[in-house]
């Protein structure tokens, strides 16, 4: 075999391949993918974490956290936990972290506009060394989960730069990151927690998915992640669901697609259950709705349209009878490598809409070109566009899916009617039973009064692990990837 | 030769300049990044402030002439990206390109002396007609194609080579190497062989050989060196391809090169690193140029006289 | 009558080692009918002064005239006239061709351009006819490729061509001196069979001396961009009064061995000097076996003897002549 | 008289006014008898038989070279003249082994000193390529390497026969070029073809070619793209390497004069053949081919101004088209049926051969 | 005329001379009349592939998904198996070579013509003219083709029209060097001083006398470079910014394979073949056409081509 094999995860270093090189390690930025999947529970630590299977919050750097007015929120902070430079962690680290991520507008963190957009500012107060509180303007119960997102760093560090490499207090710490090649973290004496199997990890980025496997395959890395089924993982070749949802999304203001039954006629041209066993390799679901189970609010009582071509082609047909310009063009546009065999399902549902008598050209871009029509502010005069998007819900609660896509001024709806739109409002202040029961009940709306969406899948990705890890991966695995659960074969 | 050198940098600069002030333009004209660096449920504000933070609100005008007046302090700005210096991260990306283009170019034009001298030596053999189809088909495989059966093979079923990566020392070189190798050596193939072709038939082969000079001889101290300045071009044009253009292999390989860098700059819209690395590209292109200009020059006196070089 | 006149013709080409004297003060006479022989070293000179007289070279000082006219200061059309008049064959019978024309397309080339002449297909096609048999060649040559012919056969196209505008003044740039001895005298019987038909003056460059004997009126023997010595042909080659010419006739091989017996062979030293720093004053003064202090000094002057001039501080007589 | 130029090594001075150079070594190549001044004019250097040479044309195999036979004696100077394409080249390049590859010579033999260089080894065909036989190139530009240094080129012949270090070499280089009338030879020795007139590339191709006394030198119209004055003095020169040398020379050209100046025999060539050959002046004194006769009268010499010369009609024939029997029927002005149909071979005529079937018919 | 005017001797092959004949010629040269016969398929396919292909080129039948190629019990059209979405191969590829040709076809004569006149001018003229062009031509050679490649795709939609307007951009600087160079040497040559003493315009010499002589080389480079187009268009796809599905090329089908190669490489391997029959056989072709346009070469194939015999027994290149 190739002489690399000699470093394998038996001499203690765990070699991983990732699809791309992180940016940067900032932790405000873990909610990019790239960042996140490393930096994460690995380098840096949030004060609690949602447990990406049961849902719940459970302590990290907090080990209690009490709503002790509606718009006041305390936490109770883990004594005894130092940074990996040694410094003791404490609620003045704690605050310097959530005031630098969440109210800090000129760094722009990622995390800020994903979790905090909408919240409004913080206020937050540190009353002894173990304990932080936080004031919201409106009360928020969501707020733990927000924090969450909030990795915790040291109060000196920058509030006006990002910081490339962060100090924190999980498990690892930076030993090299040789940009462009290869980054390398070390496990630490002082961690507070169960020390970690490997005392090294190896990251290295490949952005071809059969390169990532082949290196699995050839013994060079331990575990490559997301790969698609096609990638040649052959029995290294571990499944798991990564959150992400794939979906047409469409302008529902222009003809053709201003007409609902050509959107229904659409949504089951769309062979799910052909498309992922012939294309993804029977790695996905056909979706229901725009978030996954195990999300709160999603809607059990949902299933999936069923293809059938001809109960759609009668559908347009009608439509047309009624003057609907069915045979106007319109756009799909798909971002290039979006998701393995992205090109090749939209061409299948090309061409089934072409059968139907639909007209619908197909456009792949770059990412930056297919946000301008994915995001707020849309292309002007775009024309008619069904616009392939793939969202994936990190948080675990539909809030951060039905604002954004559903309500008539969200920063990536196309539609919504006011109905919609004032549900969606009442259902945030909402908790439990009846905060699951409003949003289940946002997602039947949105499909039987509006159908801006025709649902593709819930997606599922392939990791290529080496056979001498242990390792099981959850649905948080693509976004963060936490080194401790991994550990040598016995 | 001194003043040659000047005169070529100065009717180099022109050029270069332009490159730069293209690539500033075109880039510009790819969109705002705002979208791409910000959550995609940032607030429109939020985006308005990144714009401006970074300038993407001036007209481009402004925009340009603040980044010259950069450029002229050496400053080429910083990353949007990684918040890096820009010249930086160009400069750190750049050897590993440039060692592979190097590698391969040495290999690439080994192979193609040899085989082209040898094609050349009995043309219309056989063994010219095989080597001449060899080096067509060479010249006209894809290559991210061959990385691929290059890894499948290699790396996966005889697990000879890594697959990719820069790790395991001179095997990680290997495929990489082969497969950039192959379109320069088939092209040169074919370049060698017709300047040898002609250079062995030509008066001062006959009287080397009148002298009673012997094959080897024959080829390396008279045709070689004459027939090497219509290969020295098509070798530098191919070595502006391989500076410009090893993304694809860069890119399935794991290179930590300055095409990937750049790629992954377009795609991100990342203008200071573009920047930086077009500027550093063109300039090396222009060096490479100028190089070849001297090595003509050393390869015929003629040349060197005519520029006015030697006095 | 003075066809072509020439007064103080200089041209200098800017090479990199420095400014490239190639024409010097160059004066030449024509008259209708007549063959003006020029005789020279490789490298004095003698095609530029070919060229610049095609117009193909401008003069950077001294005057051309033709007729009168100077035709460097023509417009379009009378520009076009003016090269209707004066044609020229060149030296070398297998570059002057291009190689993907035919004969006929060769011939009829000039007519593209002056596209009053033979206007219809058919006219051309006759004329093409007409003058591949005045060249004595076969009209089913018309459709052949220059390398099909031999070397005397397109240099006879060459000549064709350069008839085809019906000169007046033909400029003939060693149109010989590729061919064979055999050939050579078909060439040569040639031209000398079309100046008796058609009247056309020549102005024949060759470095054979023996051939300029048998053409040329008049000859011009040219050294380093000069023109040291003019004169008829009998008095130029019976009785040179410049040392070049001398050393010239004494250089050539001769056939007959009595020419031989009595001739003294003056083997000159050295090469042509380059044109780029030419010697001072008299510029044969570096190989001539009589120069003395003030030929380096001072330029020559021109001694004229019955229309014979040369271009020496010490011409020499008819007694050195027959030394 | 007081100031002139002098070449410091120049082979012969400014001023000199000479008889040219050999002049009495005129004697037939078929009588043995040696003439008077010039000692070793019996040893025969090379001996050419029956040579013949086919080119395999993709249009078909044709003759180029026709049983070719010629003695050069050492010290003496033979002259292959003819025009151009009638095989002169072939014959030079077969006897140097330097045909191109399409090239093929299918008979005869080159003998030097007992040698047949037609069947001896290749190995000992280079050892004999410069110390028995070297060649001088028409073309000296294209015939010395342009991107070699000239002292290097030079040096070759000893590097490779000698085995001589560089700087010795080198050494013997310089020599040489002084030898054949380089001035500076120290420094020019660094200098490219391109810096050289064309005098001196030929005295530099010369010079190579006498490196390491060869026993016969051709020269393959060696001062053909010279001008008159230069010609003079190359003709000067390797009169004077061959007397030093005792070399044979073949003189390759198709300038009548120079043949008569400086050849000792003269074998008129035609389409690939030999037709006339014999002792200089006696050939062109008295010309028995045809086309010798010809040749000789479209010399433009005393044909007055302006009267036609008498030339040769057409042109020789097409090497595809050389038709049987004689090969100059077709332009010669005594053709007989029997041309039509019958080679004519190259009988002898008391030293003096010709071949041709009225030649015969007048005797 | 005259009695020293001889009657000049025959012409080696009269015939052929005055009228070249093509079809002999070709027929002469084997592989040329493959290469030949081999694009004349390619160009019929080119044109009527789409219809000649039938349906299942265009809708699959996921069933036939991943077909394996070389088994007729689907019908001829899935002789060479079945894609991803269960379409036939033979078809696709049937169907793409016309996108390939209607992409690589404009990009090689679009930069050929601008390339080669603008090279051909500058070269004729000399002086500034030349270095304008050739320092314009620098700038593109350095230019980071893909960058200008996403510009384009961003501004104007991704489609065949801007993928040819991009390539033909970036190879022009390729003819024009080769033009200029060529042309420089030739407005030198004395046949075309020759034409200037008749006071031709510089217009007319360069379509006359420089155009004719340059062609073939141009024509060498071309088919060369329609190789490189070929592969940079699936390099455009390998990155996504090439063709655009439902529009298929051979460059995309190669890039897209690409990760079946291990299960299903005809889908990857099939495509590539096409690539590089075509550029052989276009290559091929050239060398025949360079020869065949060359009056002086010409004779070289009209008649067929014999084995040659060894050279005579010299130190020779057989030596070695
Ligand atoms: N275009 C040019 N640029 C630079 N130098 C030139 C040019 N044309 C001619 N010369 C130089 O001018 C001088 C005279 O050249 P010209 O061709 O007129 O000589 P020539 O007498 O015709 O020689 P030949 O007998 O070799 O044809 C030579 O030294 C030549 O190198
Ligand atoms: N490579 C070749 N292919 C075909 N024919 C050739 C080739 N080389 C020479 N020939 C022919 O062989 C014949 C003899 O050529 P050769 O070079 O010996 O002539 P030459 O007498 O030296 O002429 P020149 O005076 O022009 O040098 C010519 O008719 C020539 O056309
Ligand atoms: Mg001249
Ligand atoms: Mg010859
Ligand atoms: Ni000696």
């Amino acid at each position: 075999n190739s002489g690399n094999s000699g470093g394998g995860a038996a001499g203690g270093t765990l070699r991983i391949v990732l699809p791309q090189e992180p940016p940067t390690l900032e932790p405000c930025e873990a909610s990019l993918t790239a960042t996140g999947v490393v930096t994460r529970s690995n380098i840096t630590e949030p004060l609690l974490e949602r447990n990406p299977t049961s849902g719940e919050l459970e302590p990290k750097l907090a080990t209690a956290w009490t709503q002790t007015e509606p718009t006041l929120w305390t936490f109770t902070l883990r004594p005894g936990v130092t940074f990996s430079d040694g410094a003791q962690f404490t609620s003045a680290d704690a605050v310097a972290a959530i005031e630098r991520t969440a109210n800090n507008t000129t760094l722009a963190c990622n995390v800020q506009g994903y979790v905090f957009g909408q919240t409004g500012k913080l206020t937050l107060a540190a009353p002894d060394a173990t304990t932080v509180t936080v004031r919201t303007e409106a009360p928020d119960p969501l707020l733990p989960l927000r924090v969450s997102f909030i990795e915790m760093t040291k109060r000196d560090i920058s509030t006006t730069e990002k910081v490339r490499e962060p100090i924190g207090t999980g498990p690892y710490k930076i030993a090299s990151w040789a940009a462009g090649q290869k980054l390398t973290l070390t496990a630490w004496d002082g961690y507070w927690g169960t020390k970690p199997a490997y005392p090294t990890a190896e990251y290295q980025w490949r952005e071809e998915g059969t390169v990532r496997a082949a290196m699995v395959v050839n013994g060079e890395a331990d575990l490559a992640t997301n790969l698609g089924a096609d990638d040649g993982a052959g029995d290294t070749a571990v499944q798991y669901p990564n959150n992400e949802t794939t979906a047409l999304r469409f302008t529902t203001d222009q003809a053709p697609l201003n007409d609902i039954r050509v959107r229904q006629a659409i949504d089951m041209l769309i062979d799910r259950e052909g498309i992922i066993t012939s294309l993804f390799g029977g790695l996905g679901k056909p979706a229901s709705q725009l978030i996954g189970p195990g999300v709160v609010g999603y809607n059990e009582s949902m299933t999936p349209t069923t293809y059938d071509p001809a109960a759609a082609k009668a559908l347009v047909d009608a439509a047309k009878a009624d003057g609907v310009p069915v045979g106007t063009q319109f756009r799909i546009i798909g971002r290039t490598a979006q998701f393995p065999k992205i090109a090749e399902s939209i061409e299948l549902m090309q061409s089934a809409f072409a059968q139907a008598g639909l007209n619908a050209k197909i456009e792949m871009m770059d990412t930056s070109a297919q946000l301008k029509y994915q995001l707020r502010p849309f292309v002007p005069d775009a024309g008619p566009v069904a616009l392939m998007v793939m969202h994936g819900n990190q948080a675990g609660d539909a809030a951060f899916t039905v604002g954004q896509y559903f309500a008539t001024d969200g920063a990536q709806s196309t539609g919504g009617n006011a109905e919609l739109d004032a549900k969606i409002k009442a259902a945030a202040p909402l908790t439990g039973d009846e905060r699951q029961a409003a949003y289940a009940d946002v997602f039947k709306t949105q499909t039987d009064a509006v159908r801006g969406f025709a649902y593709l899948a819930n997606m599922e990705a392939v990791l290529a692990l080496s056979k001498s890890v242990d390792y099981r991966p959850d649905a948080a695995t693509g976004d963060e990837m936490r080194l401790g659960d991994m550990k040598p074969k016995a | 030769m001194l003043t040659f050198l000047r005169r070529r940098a100065l009717t180099s600069l022109v050029p270069l300049l332009a490159v730069v002030l293209g690539v500033f333009v075109l880039a510009r004209l790819t969109g705002n990044p705002a979208s791409l660096y910000l959550p995609e449920n940032a607030t429109a504000e939020a985006r308005e402030q990144f714009s401006a933070a970074n300038g993407f609100d001036k007209p481009i005008w402004s925009q340009l002439l603040d980044y010259l007046a950069g450029v002229t302090r050496l400053d080429f700005g910083t990353s949007l990206r990684t918040g890096e210096d820009a010249a930086t991260m160009a400069l750190r990306a750049f050897p590993a390109t440039l060692q592979l283009a190097v590698v391969t170019m040495i290999l690439a034009c080994a192979v193609a002396v040899g085989v082209g001298c040898w094609a050349a030596l009995k043309p219309n053999g056989l063994g010219d007609r095989i080597s001449g189809m060899l080096s067509m088909t060479a010249a006209s495989v894809p290559d991210f194609w061959l990385a691929i059966l290059g890894i499948w093979v290699f790396a996966i079923m005889l697990g000879v080579l890594p697959t990719s990566g820069v790790d395991a020392g001179g095997a990680s070189w290997v495929l990489p190497i082969a497969v950039l190798m192959v379109r320069p050596a088939g092209v040169l193939t074919q370049v060698v062989r017709g300047a040898m072709i002609s250079a062995l038939g030509s008066p001062y082969v006959k009287v080397a050989r009148a002298k009673g000079a012997g094959e080897g001889r024959v080829v390396a101290r008279h045709a070689l060196k004459n027939a090497a300045p219509p290969a020295l071009t098509v070798a530098g044009d191919l070595a502006v391809g391989l500076i410009n253009g090893a993304v694809v292999v860069e890119t399935i390989f794991g290179w930590p090169g300055i095409g990937k860098l750049m790629i992954d700059a377009i795609l991100q819209r990342d203008f200071a690193v573009l920047q930086a690395a077009v500027a550093l590209t063109a300039i090396s292109i222009f060096v490479l140029n100028i190089a070849i200009d001297i090595g003509y020059a050393l390869l015929d006196a003629r040349v060197r006289n005519k520029s006015g070089a030697t006095a | 009558m003075t066809l072509l006149d020439v007064q103080g013709i200089t041209k200098t080409f800017q090479v990199p080692k420095g400014r490239l004297r190639a024409l010097d003060g160059i004066d030449l006479r024509l008259a209708k009918g007549e063959t003006l022989g020029l005789v020279g070293e490789s490298g004095c000179g003698k095609s530029t002064l070919a060229r610049t007289l095609m117009l193909l070279e401008r003069p950077d000082s001294g005057t051309v005239r033709f007729g009168g006219v100077d035709p460097f200061a023509l417009r379009k059309a009378d520009l076009l006239r003016h090269r209707r008049r004066v044609q020229m064959v060149f030296q070398d019978p297998y570059a002057s061709l291009n190689p993907r024309l035919t004969a006929a397309d060769i011939i009829a080339e000039p007519w593209r351009t002056h596209k009053d002449l033979y206007s219809s297909a058919r006219e051309r096609a006759a004329r093409v006819a007409e003058l591949l048999h005045l060249v004595g060649l076969r009209p089913s040559d018309a459709n052949r490729y220059p390398q099909e012919f031999s070397g005397g056969q397109r240099q006879r196209l060459g000549i064709a061509r350069a008839l085809a505008l019906g000169p007046d003044v033909v400029i003939c740039d060693e149109p010989v001196s590729a061919l064979d001895l055999s050939v050579q005298a078909q060439v040569l019987n040639l031209l000398n069979r079309l100046q008796r038909q058609l009247g056309v003056s020549y102005l024949f460059i060759s470095h054979d001396l023996s051939v300029v004997r048998h053409v040329a009126d008049r000859v011009a023997v040219m050294y380093l961009g000069r023109i040291v010595e003019t004169g008829t042909t009998a008095e130029v080659f019976g009785n040179p009064r410049h040392p070049y010419t001398k050393a010239l006739l004494s250089a050539a091989p001769t056939l007959r061995r009595t020419d031989r017996e009595k001739k003294e062979r003056i083997l000159l030293t050295g090469e042509l000097p380059s044109p780029i720093d030419p010697p001072s004053g008299c510029r044969f003064r570096t190989r001539c076996w009589q120069a003395t202090d003030v030929c380096a000094r001072t330029p020559p002057p021109v001694s004229v003897v019955d229309g014979h001039a040369a271009e020496c501080h010490f011409p020499l007589t008819l007694a050195d002549a027959a030394r | 008289m007081s100031e002139r130029a002098s070449e410091p090594a120049g082979p012969v001075p400014a001023t000199t006014i000479q008889q040219r150079e050999g002049e009495s070594g005129r004697m037939s190549t078929h009588t043995a008898d040696a003439p008077p001044g010039t000692g070793r004019g019996d040893t025969v250097g090379m001996r050419v038989d029956g040579l013949t040479v086919d080119l395999h044309t993709p249009r078909g195999t044709v003759r180029a070279v026709d049983g070719v036979s010629f003695t050069a004696h050492r010290g003496r100077t033979l002259a292959l003249l003819g025009e151009s394409g009638c095989g002169k080249s072939m014959t030079a390049q077969a006897v140097v082994g330097l045909l191109e590859p399409i090239a093929e010579v299918t008979g005869g033999t080159i003998d030097i000193d007992g040698e047949d260089l037609l069947t001896v080894s290749r190995k000992r065909r280079r050892q004999l390529a410069g110390p028995a036989l070297s060649i001088v190139f028409q073309d000296a530009l294209t015939a010395l390497n342009p991107v070699v240094k000239v002292g290097v080129q030079l040096a070759e012949p000893y590097r490779i026969h000698r085995k001589m270090s560089a700087r010795a070499a080198r050494a013997e280089a310089i020599e040489l070029m002084r030898h054949v009338g380089i001035p500076e030879p120290e420094s020019r020795a660094d200098s490219y073809p391109h810096q050289f007139s064309g005098g001196m590339r030929q005295r530099l191709l010369i010079a190579m070619a006498v490196a390491l006394s060869p026993k016969v030198l051709i020269a393959d119209e060696p001062t053909t793209a010279l001008d008159v004055t230069v010609q003079a003095q190359i003709l000067a020169l390797l009169a004077r390497l061959r007397r030093e040398h005792d070399m044979a020379v073949i003189l390759i050209t198709h300038d009548l004069s120079v043949v008569a100046e400086e050849a000792d025999t003269v074998a008129v060539m035609y389409s690939g053949r030999i037709v006339e050959t014999g002792p200089v002046t006696d050939v062109f004194e008295d010309p028995r081919h045809p086309y010798t006769r010809g040749l000789l009268e479209s010399v433009p010499v005393d044909a007055e101004r302006g009267a036609d010369l008498r030339s040769i009609p057409g042109s020789p024939p097409d090497l595809f088209s050389v038709p049987p029997g004689c090969p100059y029927q077709a332009r010669c002005p005594l053709v007989m049926d029997v041309c039509r149909t019958d080679r004519p071979a190259l009988t002898d005529h008391g030293g003096r051969a010709v071949a041709c079937h009225a030649a015969e018919g007048a005797r | 005329m005259s009695a020293t005017t001889a009657p000049p001797a025959a012409g080696p092959d009269e015939a052929a001379a005055t009228k070249p004949n093509y079809v002999r010629m070709l027929l002469a040269d084997p592989l040329a009349c493959v290469a030949a016969i081999v694009l004349l398929v390619v160009a019929f396919i080119a044109v009527f592939g789409r219809q000649l292909a039938g349906p299942s080129a265009v809708n699959g039948d996921l069933a036939l998904s991943r077909l394996a190629p070389f088994g007729t019990e689907h019908g001829w059209q899935y002789f060479l198996g079945g894609d991803l979405l269960g379409r036939s191969l033979l078809g696709r590829l049937m169907v793409a070579t016309g996108t390939t040709m209607s992409v690589s076809v404009p990009v090689v004569l679009i930069s050929l013509v601008i390339g080669a006149s603008v090279g051909m001018w500058a070269g004729y003229h000399r002086g500034w003219r030349e270095t304008v062009a050739m320092r314009i031509a620098d700038v593109v050679l350095s230019f980071p083709s893909l960058l200008m490649a996403v510009v384009v795709l961003y501004i104007f939609s991704p489609s065949i029209a801007s993928i040819i307007a991009i390539l033909a951009i970036t190879r022009i600087p390729v003819y024009l060097r080769t033009a200029r160079a060529e042309s420089a040497e030739l407005q030198s040559r004395i046949f075309v001083d020759a034409a200037r003493t008749f006071g031709t315009p510089s217009g007319a010499i360069i379509r006359r006398h420089i155009f004719p002589i340059v062609l073939p080389t141009l024509l060498t480079v071309a088919t060369l470079d329609f190789c490189y187009v070929m592969l940079a268009e699936s390099s455009l796809s390998f990155l996504g910014i090439g063709v655009q599905p439902p529009d298929v090329s051979w460059g995309l089908m190669v890039a897209q394979g690409r990760d079946q190669l291990r299960t299903e490489w005809w889908l990857s391997v099939l495509p590539g073949l096409a690539i590089v029959i075509t550029t052989v056989s276009a290559n091929l072709l050239a060398s025949w056409v360079r020869l065949a346009t060359d009056p002086g070469q010409r004779w070289r194939l009209t008649t067929p081509r014999r084995k040659r015999r060894r050279a005579a027994p010299v130190p020779g290149p057989e030596g070695a």
